[in-house]
């Protein structure tokens, strides 16, 4: 039964995805789109019974199937595993999932293709569960690569446009540069341990002591980190994300938001075993995070497209959360992945709704005053906006609370660093707000004239999920953290409660005061003063920085791709033609060889007679003399 | 030093100077008399070994058919006359260098080959008269006799083939 | 029954297609390749049911030489991959017109028959020769019915004959050296004798310089390109499908058991030289202009990967390269195949000329994606099973292997999209791309098929090939 | 019966052949006349022969002998078909100086 049920909790979202790509175009629409949204449905029921079952039982579930790839000493599984963290997973991947299912079909409802966009995200969504239900590293590796290549499929969408096909590729191939570090990552662990299940793994690793002090423990932890980064979008792998946002805005909501973004944590978290074991990478995890959270809301305080500033704000809130992870307290990231899934999630459908009103308008400067035409959007964004701002009581801030407190106990440095970033979090975020609702509008009179509220389809995810990002804080209040509980059996040791003093409590308010300093600078640099953010050719000294992003793809460009280019060109033109010629060089010798000889062979007979004694006589010399 | 080996040493004076003459005479009648010379000569040595029947075919082959249609060749392409220019100095040279190589090669070889000889071999048996080759000739070389006739009736069909005037050459 | 009867169906298979005339002959052939792949089959099931097949008769006596055929689970997975291919490659070809098409359908038969010959034999003078066979049809396949300009076509392909034909001079020398010291030439004998250290050196190198060519492992590439691009789609999926699998196949069959000693000392060399012509293929790869000799730069790589797997003389290694050889003989083949869709309509080899496919025929766009992933080793496609395989025995070898090998993962990627995105996206150009044909899809849709199926259950090749895989590195490790 | 080795020597014909034999590799070399070409030939061959029988008598065996007159048929073949060739040879070119003959380069 359970077996079967996980089946249908996997196979589900397939399905959808063979019925749009087969059937799609002659569903029309509306089917397609029903059916694909009832697919993520159906697992989303699958999960929720499961979570019921593991309320009750409290035994995770494992499904094996048959055995997939066997190496000499060890094989590998196709086998799923449902625990604490995968279910937990799966509700929000297949909760959220759903809405923006339902929220794609008005979205997309244009589009010609829109059986293909929801057989897409169909098949996202069946990468992503076998991503997160898999129960040893190399499924989840499928996933990891599945999800990426959806995402490959989604940003390159609109695949008319060679632009965004350039996006695509780049977040395949930055993801691809991860996957390698996690691919040498199992090695090495299938390599010290003869598994890559989950299970067998914790087991091993913290049964063998003698390992510990082996250094390829640290290198492994540091590759699957540096997977972990490819996927998550951490320093230096993180240029792909913004550029991500080519596709269509419930993808970006979906993949590069809520989910597919949070694999990295999710593995991590997986893998926290070893990760505990190694303190170094966690060290490495910690500042890398930091330093991602605090360039990501750098650069994000000048971008003018709506959803780069989004792009960026969930870059560095990834950061925030792998802080987290560096610094041992995966509860802590978990919590905060479900909670930047509900704001996260609730602001980039949001910006969907006001393109979508705006007839694909994403630039701030071209927008202003929409609060009076589109109230739900408005308010729905303007509570996910408080959240991620980490104001009090929202989601946001008890899970960025948590995440600053943490640091706080562990490096103040990290602590402050990550608290300018949050501070810069609130700003940019209510810069968005202000310059997209508040005020007048500034876009074109056509556009003015077809203003709208979008319609119910798009609005009630919207609700939805600002109420999620309104209390989603529930799940984890300090001292009495559901959450924590929850997850307890998964991380094999009782959790120890907060116990609030004043050092916390001062820390929330120092948060709060940071959060609302932000909003403050925002509000009267935008409302006050009614400052418009410069067009592109104006833009001036540090802000120009910031707005190029740090110059970071020219590097890129310059430091890797265009040496590359230039090897392969020096190969092509150079080593292949020296190769070749080398070849023919050998031919044209014996060539020349036999030209040479022809001369020899004059048909004097004389010669050949003398030839013929020589010949003999060496002959002889050689068979009696020597 | 006994008869025989004077014999010996006169014939061979003989055969070596004749075959020489063949090959440095400018007239090749000369050379063809010469030639007739050391056959004669190499069928005294087969007289020597006691071979009759081997010395008298030899004369008869040898000296008798193939001499003359040397001679008859000689005379046929009218050749009776010193006209052969002479070769460049190099391959004379080469020539010199063939036969000095090839003879010490040889000379080397068959002295190092040679065993050291305390007594020759005597059964007393007669093996080299009309009768006992005629009985092997027939009975152990029977195919390659018959072979041999037909050898030469080839030889024969080639010649008168190769010989005739083609009609349609002009 | 034994399985020389596969042979000899498809020689007699060839000759029908020869007599049946230039109309039916595509026909004649493909029926006669199809019964081969039953035949395979059958065989498949006889030695998984323990069933000897195997053939064995006096050839000549002096020297001793047999008619030995061996079926063990690494030449049965050969055979099926030959047949199967053999067929679909066939029947990818019905779109074609082409002169003479007895004698091509014939050639290709023959072909067949000469590489799953050099598959089966366990007589090393056997095998030679059919190894040689092979290279005559696909010499005249490409010459006659190539593309390009005929000069130049002649050039490259003369090129490759002799190049190859040069190669497996050496590997006769080597097998006439271990007649003398073995004083037969069956794969048992072969594998007893006693070689000394200097010995197996040169065995191996010979045998080494026989297999680099064919497979090939740069430097010994020059050939490959060139001929691939001028070849007619039939030939480069013959030359890329499974040719090269003859020199892989040898090298795990042939090379690594008679000189292990020699395998083991240059161990870190061969691998190193493998390693390099990943990269090396990749980086060329990412440049290339015309679609067909990106291909062939890729394979470059993908079977480099492979030999390296081979040379690490592990099982995982071994395995792996099985497995990747199968699904790189399926993969190449359908990529070319992709190319000479394209090439049909829009008449170029060209990427620049390209484009806009994608928009105008939507089903060929999403068929060859599928099969560009599968190269690119995605996960749950076959390819993916070899690949990890194969990376996980460099691992064990050495971690900067794999790391380096690693790198065609990446580099695979990029040359491959950007291939896609030039040739099947943007914007329709001026060109009309006609939908793809039914017979077209079929092709395509077999092998996305097994593609897929052996990427998420390849146990059944698993179990085929690992008793002879670990026989064979019982072989290597004995002494 | 005696064996006439006895008295002269098997070295003794050796030292005999060798030198005629050379002779006529010297009179091929060194004429470029065909016909006294073909009696250089002619003399290696009776060096041949005369070894042949002088080993006949030191083995006592008559197959030397016999080996001897093949050798002779074979000869007498030999210069009947050359001579006729040297002749036909003679009737296109009107010379048979072999530096004439240079069809043999191809």
């Amino acid at each position: 039964m359970e077996k079967k049920l996980a089946l249908v909790l996997l196979l589900a979202p397939f399905c959808g995805f063979l019925f749009n790509v087969f059937l799609g175009k002659k569903a029309g629409k509306s089917i397609s789109g029903i059916i694909g949204t009832l697919s993520v449905l159906i697992s989303f029921f699958a999960t929720t019974y499961f979570f019921a079952l593991l309320q009750s039982t409290g035994q995770p579930v494992q499904v094996d199937l048959f055995q997939w790839i066997s190496l000499e000493k060890f094989n590998i599984d196709f086998s799923f595993l449902l625990d604490q963290l995968s279910i937990l997973w799966l509700l929000f991947v297949t909760g959220i999932g759903t809405l923006i299912h339902m929220y794609s079909i008005s979205y997309m409802h244009d589009d010609e293709n829109m059986h293909k966009f929801f057989a897409y995200l169909n098949l996202f969504v069946f990468f992503m569960i076998t991503l997160v239900m898999g129960s040893n590293l190399l499924i989840m590796f499928i996933g990891w690569e599945g999800v990426g290549l959806c995402s490959y499929l989604l940003i390159g969408f609109w695949y008319k446009n060679q632009e965004y096909n350039d996006a695509a590729k780049k977040a395949f191939i930055m993801n691809r540069i991860g996957d390698l570090g996690l691919l040498i990552g199992l090695f090495i662990l299938g390599y010290l341990f003869h598994t890559l299940d989950y299970a067998t793994l914790k087991t091993s690793i913290l049964s063998n002591s003698a390992v510990l002090s082996n250094p390829l423990l640290s290198i492994a932890a540091l590759c699957l980190f540096i997977g972990a980064c490819g996927k998550s979008a951490q320093i230096p792998l993180y240029t792909w994300l913004p550029d991500a946002m080519a596709g269509p805005t419930p993808v970006s909501a979906l993949i590069h938001a809520a989910t597919m973004v949070t694999a990295g944590i999710f593995m991590v978290t997986r893998m926290h075993f070893l990760f505990d074991l190694t303190p170094y990478v966690q060290d490495i995890i910690a500042i890398v995070g930091t330093i991602t959270a605090v360039v990501a809301a750098s650069i994000g305080l000048v971008q003018t497209d709506i959803k780069k500033v989004l792009a960026y704000s969930t870059v560095s809130q990834l950061g925030l959360m792998f802080l987290a992870l560096g610094l041992g307290a995966y509860e802590v990231a978990v919590f905060h992945v479900i909670t930047h899934a509900f704001f996260k999630a609730c602001l980039f459908l949001g910006s969907g709704s006001v393109i979508h009103a705006l007839h694909g308008e994403q630039d701030m400067r071209r927008m202003g005053g929409l609060r009076k035409a589109m109230p739900v959007t408005f308010w729905t964004m303007m509570i996910s906006t408080l959240a991620i701002a980490g104001i009090f009581p929202f989601a946001g801030f008890w899970s960025k609370d948590e995440i600053l407190m943490t640091a706080f106990h562990g490096n103040i440095v990290l602590w402050v660093i990550g608290s300018i970033a949050s501070i810069m979090t609130a700003f940019y975020m209510f810069r968005l707000m202000y310059l997209t609702f508040f005020q007048e509008f500034r876009g074109t009179e056509e556009q003015k004239h077809h203003l709208h509220e979008s319609p119910s389809l798009i609005t009630i995810p919207l609700i939805i999920l600002a109420f999620l990002a309104a209390i989603g804080g529930l799940i984890s209040l300090p001292g009495n953290s559901w959450l924590n509980h929850y997850l307890e059996p998964f991380f094999n040791k009782a959790h120890e409660a907060h116990h609030l003093g004043a050092t916390e409590y001062t820390l929330m308010a120092i948060a709060t005061a940071g959060a609302l300093l932000g909003i403050g600078i925002a509000y009267s640099k935008y409302i006050k003063q009614n400052q418009l953010p410069a067009e592109d050719s104006e833009i001036k000294g540090i802000a120009k920085v910031l707005y190029n992003k740090y110059y970071v793809d020219e590097a890129y460009e310059a430091l890797f791709v265009n040496p590359l280019y230039k090897v392969s060109h020096f190969f092509r033109k150079y080593v292949e033609e020296a190769v070749s010629g080398f070849v023919f060089g050998l031919g044209k010798l014996t060539n020349e060889i036999g030209n040479q000889g022809k001369s020899v062979q004059n048909g004097s007979i004389g010669l050949y007679l003398f030839a013929f004694v020589i010949g003999v006589s060496s002959i002889l010399i050689y068979l009696f003399l020597v | 030093m006994s008869t025989l080996l004077i014999i010996f040493y006169f014939l061979s004076a003989i055969t070596i100077a004749t075959a020489f003459l063949t090959i440095i005479s400018k007239n090749p009648i000369h050379s063809a008399i010469y030639l007739v010379i050391c056959f004669f000569s190499v069928a005294g040595h087969y007289l020597l070994f006691n071979a009759q029947f081997l010395a008298i075919v030899h004369i008869i082959v040898y000296s008798g058919a193939i001499m003359v249609l040397f001679l008859f060749t000689i005379m046929l392409m009218n050749l009776n006359k010193e006209g052969e220019p002479h070769k460049k100095w190099a391959t004379k040279l080469a020539a010199v260098i063939s036969f000095g190589l090839i003879c010490f090669v040889m000379l080397a070889v068959f002295i190092k080959a040679m065993p050291v000889i305390a007594a020759y071999k005597q059964t007393g048996q007669d093996f080299q008269s009309i009768k006992v080759l005629g009985k092997v000739l027939l009975n152990e070389y029977m195919v390659p006799f018959e072979f041999a006739s037909v050898l030469l009736l080839v030889a024969m069909i080639g010649t008168v083939l190769l010989s005739k005037k083609e009609k349609s050459v002009q | 029954m034994n399985v020389s009867f596969i042979l000899i169906l498809l020689l007699f298979g060839a000759i029908a297609t020869y007599f049946a005339g230039d109309q039916l002959a595509k026909k004649v052939a493909l029926v006669f390749s199809l019964a081969s792949v039953a035949g395979s089959i059958y065989i498949f099931n006889q030695h998984m049911a323990g069933i000897d097949t195997n053939f064995r008769e006096n050839w000549i006596s002096n020297p001793n030489l047999f008619i030995a055929l061996k079926v063990d689970g690494l030449s049965v997975a050969m055979l099926l991959l030959t047949t199967a291919l053999t067929s679909i490659i066939l029947f990818s070809s019905f779109g074609n017109q082409y002169n003479n098409s007895k004698n091509f359908y014939a050639l290709v038969m023959f072909m067949s028959f000469a590489m799953v010959g050099t598959f089966l034999s366990a007589d090393a003078f056997l095998y030679y020769i059919f190894w040689e066979l092979s290279l005559i049809p696909i010499y005249f396949i490409a010459l006659l019915w190539g593309n390009g300009d005929a000069e130049e076509r002649k050039k490259a392909i003369i090129k490759f004959f002799i190049y190859t034909l040069a190669g497996s001079l050496f590997m006769l020398v080597a097998f006439i050296y271990l007649f003398q010291k073995a004083g037969s030439l069956l794969i048992g004998d072969l594998y007893a004798i006693h070689l000394s250290g200097q010995e197996q050196f040169w065995i191996f190198l010979a045998l080494f310089l026989a297999y680099a060519i064919k497979i090939p492992i740069v430097p010994f590439h020059s050939w490959q390109a060139n001929t691939y691009q001028k070849a007619p789609a039939a030939g480069t999926m013959l030359l890329s499908g499974i040719m090269l699998k003859m020199g892989l196949y040898s090298v795990i069959r042939w090379q690594l058991p008679i000189a292990p000693v020699a395998a083991k000392m240059y161990m870190d060399v061969f691998i190193g030289l493998s390693v390099a012509g990943v990269i090396y293929g990749s980086v060329v790869a990412l440049k290339q202009k015309n679609i067909k000799k990106l291909l062939a730069y890729s394979s470059l790589a993908h079977v480099g990967l492979i030999a390296a797997g081979a040379y690490t003389l592990t099982l995982d290694g071994l395995r792996g390269a099985v497995l990747q050889m199968i699904a790189h003989g399926f993969v190449v083949v359908g990529l070319f195949f992709a190319a000479e869709v394209i090439e049909r309509r829009f008449n170029t080899q060209e990427i620049s000329e390209m484009g806009g496919i994608r928009i105008q025929d939507n089903k060929f766009a999403s068929m060859f994606m599928i099969v560009m992933l599968a190269s690119v080793a995605l996960p749950s496609t076959f390819n993916f099973i070899g690949e990890f395989t194969l990376l996980y025995s460099l691992y064990n070898a050495n971690i900067w292997f794999a790391i380096l090998a690693g790198t065609t993962i990446i580099l695979g990627a990029v040359y491959m999209l950007k291939m896609f995105q030039h040739v099947m996206l943007g914007e329709a150009g001026a060109k009309v791309f006609k939908a793809v044909t039914t017979q077209e899809t079929i092709v395509f849709v077999v092998i996305i098929a097994v593609l897929l199926f052996f990427g998420l259950y390849p146990k059944p090749i698993n179990d085929l090939i690992t008793p002879a895989l670990q026989e064979i590195v019982t072989k290597i490790n004995r002494q | 019966m005696d064996n006439i080795l006895q008295e002269i020597g098997m070295e003794n014909y050796i030292y005999l052949s060798v030198i005629l034999f050379c002779i006529g590799v010297f009179g091929v070399l060194y004429r470029r006349n065909a016909i006294i070409m073909f009696m250089s030939i002619e003399i290696m061959l009776n060096a041949v022969n005369l070894l042949f029988v002088a080993f006949s008598t030191y083995h006592q065996d008559a197959q030397g002998q016999v080996f001897v007159f093949f050798s002779m048929a074979v000869a007498a073949a030999e210069v009947a078909v050359g001579l006729a060739i040297l002749v036909s040879i003679f009737r296109n070119l009107n010379s048979i100086d072999i530096d004439n003959l240079k069809n043999l380069k191809g």
